[in-house]
């Protein structure tokens, strides 16, 4: 990210918003004087201020308050060369394409000053042409870029609002069958209840897992969902809760019931399972 | 307090939404400067007034351990579920029932887990739940070796939408561990998460 | 539609809040299955509504270019900020220009952008750009080389509120360039000292 951070940020030196000057400890800045030194890395500051030759020119022409299309190229070449010497004088690391817009604007200046040949002045482009056109277009995205700046941004100007999203439930009648250890744990909680009742446990004889599945199957036949808990009668006592118990892991296992829950903490039901096809 | 009430009571609406994570009454308080600064019992009259203001809408406003959130209510979740489709992972089975032990336990020690779990804990389950926060160090039993202590943290609560540790379904009401491992797997699909094991 | 209309008009609220991205109306749509399904325009309608809803509270729920999300009103952006101890970094003019670029004249490769502003794009700028989401290849020139072609995506658009590209601010005019060497020429014959030195 180090390239967002603008070098100006830490400097005395500050390229303002509006890019046609620079300001040094507040004051406009817009030409180097003889008589001031200036670190070397502040002139660095200042050229990274600017995004490239193209800006360098336009802010020298903007600096001077003319239209680009009455580019006095003349005086515009002799100052942005002497930016450019003053750079390199300091070893300023200059981007290659400062020295080539350097020969550019010479070479327009050295056309301009030759004499035109009369007649021939409608054919031959004016040599400015080229760098006009190049300037217009930079100056059309650089103040798109401002634009663009300004827009509302989110995390800077925006915060959008969210809310935690709601806790899941499962899906409704999603079986889980085979989580046997889920109805063991189960268990645990029916035979807690059930030695809570064993003051009530009458002598308990003939229950046979034969008849409890009969009895179970016979619960579920009508297609209604029996909670898990109903179908342990608590007066039977620890025997008829194994017996229970084991009834219902059968029937799972044969497939004759299916174990449901419609949401986390609501109550387990067992109904019977249909076949594939009758769903 | 200079601000009008009514902007504050804006204010704090706006940012508890725009947070990512809860906001508490301390965190709202900074967001003023001193002398505009409402008091603690001044914000949580106010967010009982958002919370009112909430309850015709699919939304409430809702305290958990390190503050305040919105969330939207429970009974959506069948709809708006399907937002994500590509469900993350869950987390393992071996992993919630590690979290839940800690969770009711706590503070225990790895081998009391193993105990009641009957199975060697692995290292990177315990890995898994230190990166996400849900569990820390909180002492050590003073026994040979001194294992340490492990308890949930305050994230825990958080992830699992828990104001206090007073809000897990009391155990003997819990029908068995395994249903509050499901429970905890729903909730924190909403937190991408890998698998461990 | 066997769903009530306020149910629905719940769902979809709950949905643009949970959801961390924008949602269009097709992503609300799917919310609900065939039967129950909303058309487009009686989702637009709801969201009128739910707009209506939100008038006095200090959110407002609004389209930008992947669907809509709710924000806060930028009226209390000096204290929400507050929020984050780090500003988030400001965006360098070369960031700028070179988006910029490419948001006009997309889509364009890395030497026209160079060819615009006269300098080499910085592989770092160009790779912020994508880590952002902001722009994306979207096809190769066909010349030597066959450079991408950049052009920038829908996150460009939500994170800089816009709809669409037409939402842009208008680009500057340029003056057409016949036009220009025709001015040129009349001014060079009306003040043919000015190029003297």
């Amino acid at each position: 990210m180090s390239e967002l951070a603008s070098p100006a940020d830490t400097s005395p030196i500050v390229a303002v918003n509006d890019p046609f000057y620079a300001r040094v400890y507040g004051e406009s800045y817009t030409k180097l004087p003889d008589d001031l030194y200036i670190p070397p890395d502040a002139l660095a500051v200042i050229l990274e201020a600017f995004e490239g030759p193209l800006d360098l020119l336009l802010y020298l022409i903007r600096k001077q308050n003319i239209d680009i299309l009455d580019i006095p190229v003349a005086e515009i070449t002799r100052q942005y060369i002497s930016y450019i010497e003053l750079m390199q004088a300091l070893n300023i690391d200059l981007a290659a394409e400062y020295l080539l817009m350097a020969a550019l604007l010479a070479e327009i200046k050295s056309r301009l000053l030759l004499p035109k040949p009369s007649q021939a002045e409608d054919d031959e482009e004016d040599p400015r042409a080229e760098l006009i056109r190049r300037l217009q277009e930079y100056e059309r995205f650089k103040k798109a870029a401002e634009d663009l700046n300004e827009l509302p941004q989110e995390g800077r100007d925006i915060y959008s609002a969210h809310a935690e999203p709601p806790i899941r439930y499962l899906l409704p009648t999603e079986p889980f069958v085979g989580d046997f250890s889920l109805l063991l744990d189960a268990m645990h909680d029916v035979l807690k209840r059930a030695e809570l009742q064993q003051s009530h446990v009458i002598a308990s004889e003939g229950l046979s897992l034969e008849q409890r599945l009969k009895d179970i199957l016979s619960q579920v036949k009508s297609g209604e969902s029996i909670v898990f808990h109903r179908l342990f009668p608590a007066h039977e006592g620890r025997l008829g809760v194994v017996v229970t118990f084991m009834a219902i892991l059968e029937l799972l296992k044969q497939k004759m019931i299916e174990i449901v829950q419609d949401a986390v903490f609501s109550a387990i039901y067992v109904r019977q399972r249909l076949l594939e096809g009758e769903a | 307090m200079t601000l009008q009430t009514a902007l504050i009571k804006q204010i704090i609406e706006g940012a508890i939404f725009a947070h990512s994570t809860p906001l508490s009454l301390d965190d709202l308080a900074v967001l003023f400067v001193e002398e505009e600064r409402p008091t603690r019992s001044q914000l949580s009259a106010l967010i009982k007034e958002i919370q009112q203001d909430y309850h015709q809408r699919p939304l409430e406003l809702v305290e958990i351990a390190s503050g305040y959130r919105f969330q939207v209510r429970a009974q959506f979740s069948p709809w708006i579920s399907k937002l994500w489709q590509d469900k993350p992972p869950r987390l393992s089975r071996a992993m919630l029932e590690t979290l839940a032990i800690i969770a009711y336990r706590q503070p225990v020690t790895r081998a009391e887990i193993e105990a009641i779990r009957g199975v060697v804990v692995s290292t990177q389950i315990i890995k898994a739940l230190f990166d996400r926060d849900w569990i820390a160090v909180v002492g050590h039993r003073d026994v040979p070796g001194r294992p340490a202590l492990l308890a949930t943290t305050r994230e825990f609560l958080d992830a699992f939408s828990l104001k206090s540790l007073a809000d897990l379904p009391p155990l003997a009401q819990v029908r068995d561990l395994g249903l509050i491992e499901q429970e905890l797997a729903l909730r924190a699909q909403s937190t991408p998460a890998q698998v461990q094991e």
